[in-house]
């Protein structure tokens, strides 16, 4: 079998390479990011069967538990390492064609270091280590959100740069409290300790830990970074950023609270931080009009419904949540990447811009139509049944508060449902006025939409397809003895 | 009155964390890892620098990830400051003046030799990789500010920072696959402890660490001084 | 007295966290926002630091003969400092660079009128 | 002993302070490069040579240098 | 014949018309027609079977089952019919727009979605099929573009709120049962409590209630219906909103059981008293809308909404004759209203889109064959005798002498005639009345949209001779809800309150209009004289002074206008502009100043402290 250890260093070893190469020719060094991930989607697939039976644990130097940084390859790690791999080749493919200016070398190197940095963050069972891999996926992708160089994605840059620094710096503050009360860094020899920790200072570090975190992870009202980082990128980025990297975030913080300190006081206080997250999210991507940062205020959004699922910490509400981000990472990052060549076409990021768009572009059009389908919730797409299972999750517990937070949530779908409809209508029974000639997106970028679109498609229409991996998944966040007990033996 | 926010926000914050301190009082040992790597640092790595040991032994996924972020930083630097360049157009500035520049061509290679001494005696003394690479850097910095128009050449800092990099990656996956079947486990002949070939794997890491973060922050460095305004 | 020996070394390191905060939180000049950061980088290492040491103990070397494990300081704050700096300068180099860029396109450093991105 | 490293520290936090107000922003980077230096040397007291080192060299040299290159660049004053 | 055959030729055929239509359009057009034409057959074999599949075992652990059943059967050949004929009828109809690929692939997968709908034997299989059929109708309502859109807008947020009130209603029906089969799900409710059983038949009335468009939910129905295409208005109208009443067939009779139902709400006002006092209102406020409409087809949505209002007025009731009047006047409804839309469609298409009454006229004379049908549809709506609508009338008037509920039977009355107004006004409006001068040389409907017409409109008088037909397969639907069989003929019902016997009332008929005919015969010849023929100060008037079309109905508008006011679409709009407005208020506190954002941060971090310190709640 091979080791989980190669998710994260192989990409890493061709990331190195991938300047080398394009000393000798650009146009290979492209190709690069498109094998790494291909690597590593072949290599998720082949551990997923062993990891479902029982969850791997890598230890890096051979030091025995506590003393060397371990991986930790469990059903969530390998679910998020499946879902960085395939959203990255299916990115990287685009981005082929997307990516044809600037220094593309260093956009490829940066890019592969990206999603490297969140299969780190995933697998990583140290919580050091954990802030090292975040470090790699925040400062690439500060550089990646100013790629273009031009003044919106500079001045987004620097915003997210003050602020994820700032929540870093928090971060680091926390671990060094968390290794000034307990002395060790490895995260299952923490959880053991938790529970006889003094609770104030154990509050604090916690605190500062998900504080830290959640500016990643754009948790209202840290989230301020996020509509213009993601709506300065290039789409490929925003794609990437939208789908994979606040996912990490939120992984992060979730593994800290439910693992590692195992706060479950703190779950109810998550269930309306999420539910306000989603919807100030929704409202503000209601009233914009420009379309990145619609699709950036509903990643807002969807954050928040994830959050919300995954807080209400019954088996079946994570299941929701992880369905729902499997959703959302393959619907928002479809969307992203149909909206790019829809700009990148128009010229301009005003919806209005996009008016008679399903004339001529089509398929461009087509895609993005299933993408925000598929958010809404709508059957038969992948988002539906995690709708479905969220709230199912939600209502099976009969308290009328979790009642009340579920019509909110409601409530926010709909909003979510008119702003997508809207754009919906202008794409598509808008008549553009002037340019009617086709103006299809290239090829290449093409297929990497449609791979998405087949996926939504068929994950909607059988979600028992994943829903295996999921229920493992849940069950390793709620049992956290399983985890301590894995790691220290 | 934003100020004043400020400082009721900072006092509550600087309270929260005041008491959290009272749980970790000063000078007392409260580890049970650090204590391990001190008793057990020179057997398991033969490193008599346990922080060297921790850093290249105990921990050096932490210490391939940090390289990684100079990589990046490096990288994104040269990505960020692209835009703005117009290549072969570089700023004409006067050299600076005789001595400046007598003393910097005699002081250059002796600081390239402390800095090669302080990576390749990470095991051993106070210093590694990352401080003999910044000395590195700092005798690039020197030339750089004494003859303005000289410039090291790309194609070699970026190799440079690619194999040292690589170096590290493939010697861990050579652990992988001979020693003890653990990605970084140190397959090499730990020696005599205190001689300078000795401690494994460790000294070659930081021979290739030390060039890489040397070419990088010289990278970051040549980035920033040949950004044209 | 005791009190100094106790605290100092945390009221060195959290000083410089809440005076990086402060500046952070309240100057609008992108260059002097960066050097708050440098500056709450340093109180965290110095705090990491501290966490570590241990009364009358030594550096974690085994350079002369004589030195016992059981005396040397926690070894582990040292590693992650080490890597923390490292961190830190990456994230400033990179901030100036983009703040070098943001000078040259918005001509102004002043983060209040570099705000053509918001709602 | 104990009366130097407190002296360290103020005189660190006071150059922290001074970074704070300085409007010219070189003498802010001065300010700032001094508190490594000071804090270089606290490590020294903390018994980590390494990271004492490192302080030095990266965070109190070659940061600064950085700094001065890009205010050199951009503007010397803050508004 | 399987269900799932029928669902897989119903979705695939959807599909394949957009492939088909990439490759031809005219293979595109014969297939469309074939498909529906094969499900109306499909459908039609399916007839007093009773079939139970579970196509899909495990969906996230339910298990999704089609199912035939009676009242099933009925609603399936229903939309099946006037699918197929609206398919024939936009054969024509489209022909020379833009994205017809799309029009025809749309229109069978409302098709299809409305088939699933009525075929799914369990709440979830439901719920997809609706919410399948919720997005394609929206599409297809955007179709035109224009105002379209603002009504394919409304459309879809009213029936998204109510889509996920059914899922909310539904999800907690699961966490309750764990079953959300129908016959779990009665099963379970036997013993459900009061209390519960309302909330979840709120849930679902609204679902339901917005899709049926009854008053409060209807302000999605009227810009709809006149902004959609033509054919497919006659979908929308004559079927797609009648989901809902099969919703609340299924959830009153089936899932909840009449005799729980009949016991829900409070002691006073027992819910179904709330059902048919919202059915009244949804009778009364719209008909006097549908009068002051000056768009024809605005002028029949309107219309709809009141229909649906007699429709719920008949099911509130739940007795067997009550239930068999709601269910007929379905089926009638929607038979002449499709009629009718087509009527307009036909009117718009040799027009190029006109539907302005006021611009309208003496059409007569140009599309006698479509007058013809129109008056045929009108009287059906207005409830002559002899056409469709006089019988489920008659059974939701005698219901309601029956049920001592004079007040309610005085407002349906009144409704009643105002649908003679608005009909009237429909009918001369367009047909009757001058021919304006531009449309001197329109010509007749062509064939494609003559056929569909002519069809509905036989049935519409066959249904009003011969009610016995559809009346014993919806007596077996009655029975199978545990309720008094019907004592049903051919010719009409009869029972021991009175007889409904269409043959004497064709007996009347055809003795009045003997008589009549003896009248007109006796009396003196008559010279027709040309109306233009007429002189005002010695010049002729020109003709198009005589249009009477103009300002039809002008003083009762007057009268009434200030006091109709759509006040439930105006808060619904009102309603969109807060939230508008509440995000943009929101969305101010990202001010652009990252000094401000790094405050947020900070903020939280200190509130959590704060909080922690102080009360210490985690």
């Amino acid at each position: 079998m091979v080791s989980p250890v190669l998710l994260i260093v192989i990409p890493l070893g061709l990331a190195f390479c991938v300047p080398l190469i394009g000393m000798v020719s650009k146009r290979f060094a492209r190709f690069v990011p498109v094998v790494a991930c291909l690597f590593n989607l072949v290599v998720s697939v082949q551990l997923l069967p062993a990891v479902l039976s029982k969850p791997i644990v890598v230890d890096l130097g051979g030091f025995g538990a506590p003393f060397s940084i371990n991986l930790f390859v469990g059903p969530v790690g390998i679910l998020f390492s499946l879902l960085i791999a395939l959203a990255g080749f299916v990115v990287s493919l685009y981005a082929l064609a997307y990516i044809d200016k600037g220094p593309t070398t260093r956009y490829h190197t940066l890019y592969l270091l990206l999603l490297v940095g969140a299969t780190g963050v995933v697998l990583t069972g140290d919580v050091f280590n954990l802030f090292v891999f975040f470090e790699i996926l925040c400062i690439s992708s500060y550089v990646l959100v100013a790629y273009r160089g031009d003044k919106d994605g500079v001045e987004s840059a620097v915003k997210y740069l003050i602020q994820g620094a700032l929540g870093s710096a928090l971060l680091l503050t926390g671990i060094g409290l968390l290794y000034g009360l307990f002395g060790t860094l490895n995260m299952a020899h923490i959880a053991v300790q938790a529970g006889s920790a003094d609770p104030i200072p154990l509050f604090v570090a916690m605190a500062l830990i998900v504080v830290g975190l959640g500016v990643e992870a754009a948790i209202f009202p840290l989230n301020a970074w996020l509509p213009d980082a993601h709506s300065s990128a290039p789409s490929s980025i925003s794609a990437i950023l939208s789908g994979i990297a606040i996912e990490v975030g939120l992984y992060a913080v979730v593994r800290m609270v439910f693992t590692v300190f195992g706060a479950s006081s703190m779950l109810s206080f998550l269930m309306f931080l999420g539910v306000l997250t989603l919807l100030v999210g929704e409202l503000c991507a209601f009233a914009q009009s420009n379309i990145k940062r619609m699709l950036a205020y509903s990643s807002i959004g969807q954050i928040g419904l994830i959050i919300f699922a995954i807080a209400i910490a019954t088996s079946g509400s994570i299941t929701g949540g992880f369905f729902q981000l499997v959703s959302h990472t393959l619907s928002k990052a479809l969307l992203f990447l149909a909206a790019g060549y829809m700009i990148y076409r128009s010229g301009s990021m005003d919806i209005s811009s996009l008016e008679g768009m399903g004339k001529r572009m089509p398929l461009t059009a087509f895609a993005f139509a299933v993408g925000a389908f598929s958010l809404v919730g709508l059957p038969p797409f992948a988002g539906f049944p995690s709708k479905l299972l969220i709230i199912r999750g939600a209502l099976a517990d009969g308290g009328a508060l979790l009642a009340l937070l579920v019509g909110l949530v409601l409530l926010g779908t709909v909003i979510e449902g008119a702003y997508f409809f809207r754009v919906i209508q202008t794409v598509f029974f808008k008549k553009g006025d002037g340019e009617t000639a086709r103006c299809e997106a290239p090829a290449i970028a093409l297929v990497s939409m449609f791979v998405l679109v087949a996926l939504i498609i068929v994950i909607g229409v059988y979600p028992s397809l994943i829903i295996g991996v999921l229920n493992s998944a849940a069950s390793e966040l709620l049992v956290r003895a399983d985890y301590i007990g894995r790691v220290l033996g | 009155m934003r100020s004043i926010a400020i400082i009721i926000l900072l006092a509550i914050v600087a309270v929260g964390i005041g008491v959290a301190l009272m749980a970790i009082p000063f000078g007392v040992a409260k580890t049970q890892v650090g204590d391990h790597y001190t008793e057990s640092g020179i057997g398991d790595t033969g490193a008599s620098n346990i922080v060297t040991s921790v850093v290249v032994g105990y921990r050096a996924f932490d210490t391939l990830g940090e390289i990684t972020i100079l990589f990046v930083a490096a990288m994104g630097l040269g990505a960020v400051l692209a835009g703005g360049r117009k290549l072969g157009q570089r700023r004409d500035v006067e050299p600076a003046s005789l001595i400046l520049r007598t003393g910097c061509r005699f002081l250059f290679p002796l600081l390239l030799l402390f800095g090669a001494y302080i990576f390749i005696h990470g095991h051993l003394t106070p210093g590694g990789g990352f401080q003999g690479g910044a000395v590195i850097a700092s005798a690039f910095l020197l030339v750089y500010l004494s003859c303005p128009g000289r410039r090291v050449s790309k194609v070699w800092s970026q190799t440079t920072e690619s194999l040292g990099a690589l170096t590290f990656v493939v010697l861990g996956l050579v652990g992988l696959t001979v020693g003890g079947h653990y990605y970084l486990s140190s397959f090499m002949p730990h020696g005599v402890v205190n001689e300078l070939f000795s401690a494994g794997i460790i000294p070659v890491i930081y021979v290739a660490i030390g060039l890489k973060v040397g070419s990088d922050l010289t990278g970051i460095i040549d980035g920033m001084m040949e950004e044209t305004i | 007295m005791s009190f100094l020996q106790d605290y100092v070394y945390y009221i060195g390191a959290f000083g410089l966290v809440l005076i990086g905060l402060f500046i952070i939180l309240s100057r609008r000049n992108l260059i002097k926002v960066i050097i708050g950061l440098s500056i709450l980088d340093t109180g965290i290492n110095l705090f990491l630091i501290s966490v570590g040491y241990i009364s009358k103990g030594t550096a974690p070397i085994f350079s002369k003969p004589g030195l016992v494990a059981e005396d040397m300081v926690d070894p582990v704050p040292q590693a992650l400092v080490l890597t923390s700096i490292v961190i830190g300068v990456a994230v400033l180099a990179l901030a100036l660079a983009l703040a070098m860029r943001l000078h040259k396109l918005h001509g102004t450093l002043d983060l209040r009128k570099i705000g053509e991105l918001k709602w | 002993m104990i009366i130097f490293v407190s002296l360290l520290v103020l005189i660190m936090l006071v150059a922290a302070i001074a970074a704070l107000i300085f409007r010219d922003l070189l003498s802010a980077v001065i300010a700032s490069c001094l508190v490594s230096l000071l804090a270089s040397i606290l490590f020294l007291f903390l018994q980590a040579p390494d990271v004492a080192m490192a302080e030095a060299s990266i965070g109190a040299a070659l940061i600064t240098a950085v700094f001065v290159i890009a205010i050199r660049r951009t503007d010397r004053y803050e508004e | 014949m399987s269900l799932e055959l029928l669902m897989v030729v119903a979705l695939g055929g959807s599909l394949l018309t957009y492939v088909l239509g990439r490759v031809s359009s005219r293979l595109r057009n014969g297939f469309a027609v074939l498909v529906s034409l094969a499900l109306v057959a499909m459908v039609a074999s399916l007839y007093g079977k009773a079939l139970h599949v579970s196509y899909y075992e495990d969906f996230l652990g339910m298990s999704l089952v089609l199912r035939v059943s009676g009242l099933s059967w009925l609603f399936a050949m229903t939309a099946s019919t006037l699918g197929c004929l609206s398919v024939v009828f936009s054969l024509s109809y489209m022909k020379g727009k833009e994205r017809t690929s799309f029009y025809y692939s749309m229109l069978l997968l409302v098709n299809a979605a409305m088939l699933g709908v009525v075929l799914s034997g369990d709440l979830l299989s439901l719920f997809i099929f609706w919410e399948i059929m919720s997005w394609s109708t929206f599409l297809l309502i955007s179709y035109n573009g224009g105002p379209a859109l603002a009504a394919g807008m409304k459309y879809f947020v009213m029936s998204f709120v109510g889509s996920l009130a059914m899922l909310a209603g539904l999800l907690t029906v699961y966490g309750s049962f764990g079953t959300l089969e129908f016959g779990g799900v009665a099963a379970g409710m036997l013993s459900a409590s009061p209390g519960y059983i309302l909330a979840i038949f709120v849930l679902f009335g609204v679902a339901f209630g917005t899709k049926n468009a009854i008053w409060p939910f209807h302000a999605w129905l009227p810009p709809a219906h006149s902004e959609a295409p033509s054919p497919f208005s006659a979908i929308l109208s004559g079927i797609l909103i009648k989901m809902g009443v099969y919703g609340f067939l299924l959830i009153i009779f089936v899932l909840v059981g009449l005799r729980n139902f009949m016991a829900l709400g409070a002691d006073g006002l027992p819910l179904h008293t709330v059902l048919s006092i919202v059915g009244a209102i949804t009778i009364l406020f719209p008909t006097f809308m549908a009068i002051m409409q000056n768009d024809a087809k605005k002028l029949l949505a309107w219309s709809t909404v009141a229909q649906a209002g007699y429709i719920i007025l008949g099911i509130s009731f739940g007795t067997s004759l009550s239930v068999a009047g709601g269910v007929f006047h379905f089926v009638n409804h929607a038979v002449f209203k499709a009629l009718l839309f087509m009527v307009v469609g036909t009117v718009e298409y040799r027009t190029k889109g006109v539907r302005d009454l006021d611009s309208l006229g003496g059409l007569i004379k140009k599309m006698p064959l479509t007058f013809a049908v129109a008056l045929i549809g009108v009287c059906g709506l207005i409830g002559v005798p002899l056409t469709n609508g006089f019988v489920s009338k008659w059974l939701i008037y005698k219901t309601l002498i029956l049920e001592r509920s004079p007040f309610l039977a005085l407002v349906a009355l009144f409704g009643t005639w105002g649908t003679i107004l608005y009909s009237y006004k429909f009918l001369h409006n367009i047909f009757l009345g001058q021919l304006p001068e531009k449309y001197k040389d329109l010509e007749r409907a062509p064939m494609t949209m003559r056929l569909p017409m002519t069809v509905l409109s036989i049935v519409v008088v066959l249904f009003g001779v011969l009610p016995g037909i559809p009346l014993s397969v919806i007596n077996s639907i009655d029975t199978s809800f545990g309720l008094k069989p019907l004592n049903v003929t051919l010719w009409g019902l009869a029972s021991d309150t009175g007889a409904l016997n269409t043959i004497n009332i064709l007996a009347a008929v055809f003795a009045g209009l003997l008589i009549v005919w003896l009248v007109l015969k006796s009396g003196g010849r008559k010279v027709s004289v040309d109306q233009a023929d007429n002189y005002a100060a010695g010049a002729a008037i020109p003709k198009d002074k005589y249009q009477y079309s103009v300002g039809f109905y002008a003083p009762l508008t007057r009268m009434v206008a200030p006091y109709l006011k759509d006040f439930m679409d105006s808060f619904y709009m009102r309603l969109a502009g807060w939230v508008g407005g509440l995000g943009s208020g929101i969305r101010r506190i990202y001010t652009g100043y990252v000094g401000d954002y790094a405050m947020y941060i900070v903020l939280f971090l200190a509130a959590l402290i704060f909080v922690q310190l102080t009360w210490s709640p985690w």
